[in-house]
């Protein structure tokens, strides 16, 4: 297994222990900003050296796919799971929006085996951040808007993620592989271990997560986990469909699969204040995290390989 | 004589701190200002109340504490607010005290 | 009419502020519960005092700033508490305040 | 009864909070001392005020906040300081508020 | 164009569009330290390497050049700007000392063309730091000096810019490039990722000086933007005539040519607090500061190879 | 000399000299952090490479003196000393624990020299924390228990610095040297700049040491660097005894020279409120650091030679 993944476990071993283990916010943002910059620049390299053509189908139909997923999940979480309405639609925001830390892993598993990926992945990853946050706030409003979505939808264009990935995309595509060469010790070979202690700080908030998952029950662990794979298998089928390699349809299952925990629950407090910011936090933090982090990357590989009719 | 007279505070404001979500920072920065509000100052803040921990390490999940030193009027204005946009949905609580200010007229 | 009223706070409650060293935090957050306040709120200091300058600087040598507000019997169990076991051996001050709370309710 | 007699914190003192530019801290720290004094206790803060917008975010535009508990006399020295040494040059604000200290002879 | 200016250029946008992106306080020391340490050390190794002959005139020309600088600004700034006399005094006091985030860029702008420069630069940068800032007090106070010149220059020279480029220098120089080795990998091979995040920063700075500008008008953008290139030709001469290299020439023409915009402020707003502190911070980070970095450095650099009989 | 001790240096003169000079506290945790799992990490690599075996009796060893110490210590301070019962234990405790970032100067000074140490001593570095701490405690309440204990045992064997360098060298030891490759650039590579800026802090927090130490008189000097070297011969006498290299037996000096100033403050101030926390702070801090990274290490590497046979 990845080392990186040991430094999660060793943060939620840490945390659950109530070790005085902490990481100041100040580090936390230095690690968050540097992994952003990092996939930004990585795809926007990628793209210099690629020059990627047809990509317009692709984003249609990977915004297709962000608008549809939180679709899906609402019934389950409002009927099956009996969450408020607003609530469910917080969820549905969450587990249909994405996670940057598990595309991190996900990248660093795929570089550990040699596959590679299409250049486009972290623009897709941009692209999937956002709808899911609009859909869900359209079905806690039950399309009644007294949002103010002028505002809103600036905080999350404009918010720190989206930011400095569009950022890092654009200036490793200005720059191309020679003027980001210099670049290179900081943002590329210091990944790996930038990645592990940023997981050490997710293990660190997934454990003081835990004390909800007790309280909230059954569902929230059962919805966290049973959730991501028929989610990535649908991110991996449109990945094969509109001609993705197997380590790019690896990461938009990936991506699929996994649950926002930064531009979501700030979008939704504000616009969805109603709606109990702890739930979906535990559930996309405490459990599917973890879950993709140590189970979900793998098994999404498989099915990514299967569906290119390698044995995975 | 006069200066002593002047340094003593003797005119009377209101004080009032508001603890709550980070998140709503920017949105009660304006409120503040539309409200009426001279000023404000904020600082951050961790604590625990009827909505559980409220702790700074996880990025949103912080506390900031608003003080604003205002007239009885304004003060009245900014809970009014508080009460009926953020009370019910928000980690929350106001209180409000009497402070003897420096120069009163630098204060709404 | 009746919103006016409301947002008037006119319950009163101590406010009881605590600063001492950072590594009591856990040991008080503990105590405070268990003497009885509804919440309280941290945040960081530095300071001077009988025991010489507090400075965040170096990791355990920060202070920290308690506000609780609390009812009369609260504050006097909490200022009991500081004072039998603290007060001899650490960097501590407290001083109390009334203020005004929007929802008294929410503070025991 | 003499514990609990002791645990009401009947003395009271001034409580004078002082919001200002961070570049004056040493500055303000130096003077307090000289103007007798205890202690003070200091945190950053943002804000705004006649001065504008002031944040943390870049190196010398944030605010501290200082406190001083002291006697009626040195908090009227404190403010006349202030009044005459900083408050037309500097971002500056001054409350002042009665408290109740546990331990009067701690206080200036 | 350089990368690293893109992320100014970032930084710039993000703040302008009034993006959540913040980068911490503590962040941006960690940042500043690195640097001012990094240019220390490099200074210091290349002093250690080829040992320094008849310094001190260059010294001394590089200092009477500082002290001058100041004298030649005030009149502008009072007369033509029309700016009180401790406005005045402190927009020559700004612009007479130096900038290292300027210096840092146009290190990078010259090791990425591969032009060497004399290993005492990093010294007159120190040397430039503090004169100007002297003479500005000495300007607003008309000569009568009801400053503590003790303390304020205790605080000048002992502020941590001229701490941690004085030690590095001396580190540098002690230990030599053998012994520096084991500290490339932080201080060396970072520099330039580093650069990167401090001049993001330095363009969500440059934002937050926007709304100021436009209030102060016409004057602090035509003073930012027309007083460097003849400040920075004066250096280059200077440079030329104690018989800098073309590198050393660029950088002490770069040098003269920028604001400062850390020592200078924390000084004056002690020592002269009647002048307005945004006005000539808003001019040095949000006018000068741009401006070298996308126009002046190389600029600079074609003034002083045609100095030296290059064609630029 | 290793040039990460001019960075003492410089941070001791720029606090004497009152710089405003000052390292965040994030950053100061960031380094922190780093340095544990750096020595961890290494440590279990070395464990992984050469699998050890009767490591017990060496454990037992190492434990037992590091009860020991604390007995040796605790007379001289209380009856040479004249330190009320509660200083002089809470002296034992932090004299008898270990110092992190010594044993990190340690290990960089035999890097340097190209002589290697046994694997495990990162792991005697974990076990020496403890024991002191606990025999303090024990003579300051005279064996009168009203300490909760389990709670205090949990708060120092969960407290961060042994959280992360058991940790460290679990994941170490789990991922092998394979394993650990692609974090080498962040945990290895730049060990010995994070350790210099590490250093950096120590010089100014000792600085702010000095004024103690002027006011507790020349006591605190004396033991401060009189009582390390026979310590720290102990140590070496202990690791020659149970069989460890040069390098090893130096660095077991080291740690049994060292003394605490983070895991027993912290511990002695909440278990033993009456001691006054800035004496053993002030001698640990202010003169044993220094002495031991100055002269200290060379000192107790020549005993270890001698020891082995060695001219030193
Ligand atoms: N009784 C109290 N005294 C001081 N601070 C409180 C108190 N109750 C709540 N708070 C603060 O207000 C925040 C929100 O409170 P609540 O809405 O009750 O969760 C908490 O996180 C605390 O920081
Ligand atoms: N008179 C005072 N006014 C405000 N804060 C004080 C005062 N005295 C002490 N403090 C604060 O309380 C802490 C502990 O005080 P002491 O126990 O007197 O050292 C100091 O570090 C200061 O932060
Ligand atoms: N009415 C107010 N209430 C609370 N804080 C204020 C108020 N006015 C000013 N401040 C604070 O005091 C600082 C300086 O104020 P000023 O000198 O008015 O710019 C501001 O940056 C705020 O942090
Ligand atoms: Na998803
Ligand atoms: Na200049
Ligand atoms: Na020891």
């Amino acid at each position: 297994m990845d080392p990186v993944i040991w430094f999660f476990a060793l943060g939620l071993i840490a945390g659950l222990a109530k070790s005085d283990l902490r990481m100041p916010p100040a580090v936390y943002d230095l690690l968050s900003m540097l992994l952003l910059l990092t996939i930004g620049l990585k795809g926007g390299v990628e793209l210099a050296k690629a020059p990627f053509g047809g990509l317009a189908p692709q984003i249609v139909a990977v915004l297709a796919m962000g608008f549809l997923l939180p679709f899906l999940l609402f019934p389950i979480a409002h009927w099956v799971g009996r969450l408020a309405r607003a609530d469910a639609a917080s969820l549905a925001a969450h587990y249909g929006s994405v996670s940057v830390a598990t595309f991190a892993v996900g990248v660093a598993f795929l570089v550990d085996r040699n596959v590679s990926y299409d250049s486009q992945l972290p623009l897709f990853l941009v692209l999937l951040e956002v709808p899911a946050i609009v859909v869900g706030i359209l079905l806690a409003r039950r399309g009644r808007s007294n949002v103010s979505w002028g505002k809103l939808l600036h905080e999350i264009f404009f918010g720190k993620s989206i930011v400095l990935l569009v950022g890092g995309l654009l200036i490793g595509w200005l720059a191309g592989p020679d003027g980001v060469r210099s670049l290179e010790p900081l943002f590329f070979d210091l990944f790996k271990g930038v990645l592990a202690l940023f997981l050490l700080e997710m293990g660190l908030i997934a454990a003081s997560q835990a004390r909800t998952l007790r309280q909230s029950g059954l569902f929230l662990v059962l919805f966290g986990i049973l959730v991501p794979v028929p989610m990535a298998t649908l991110g991996a089928v449109v990945g094969w469909a509109i001609g993705l390699s197997v380590g790019g349809t690896t990461l938009l299952a990936v991506l699929a699969g996994s649950a926002s925990y930064i531009a979501a629950p700030a979008a939704i407090r504000i616009a969805v204040p109603e709606a109990n910011p702890t739930l979906s936090l535990t559930a996309s933090l405490g459990v599917t995290f973890p879950f993709n982090i140590f189970a979900g990357i793998p098994i999404y590989f498989t099915i990514a390989s299967m569906l290119h009719g390698g044995g995975g | 004589m006069a200066v002593e007279v002047n340094d003593v505070p003797d005119d009377t404001r209101k004080l009032v701190t508001i603890i709550t979500e980070t998140v709503l920072e920017l949105d009660i920065c304006e409120a503040l200002e539309e409200l009426g509000a001279a000023g404000y100052t904020i600082s951050n803040a961790r604590g625990k109340g009827s909505r559980g921990v409220r702790d700074a390490g996880w990025a949103s999940s912080g506390n900031i504490r608003i003080e604003i030193v205002c007239s009885d009027e304004v003060a009245k204005r900014i809970t009014g607010h508080m009460r009926s946009h953020y009370y019910d949905d928000y980690a929350m609580i106001i209180f409000e005290s009497d402070v003897r200010v420096l120069r009163p007229d630098k204060f709404a």
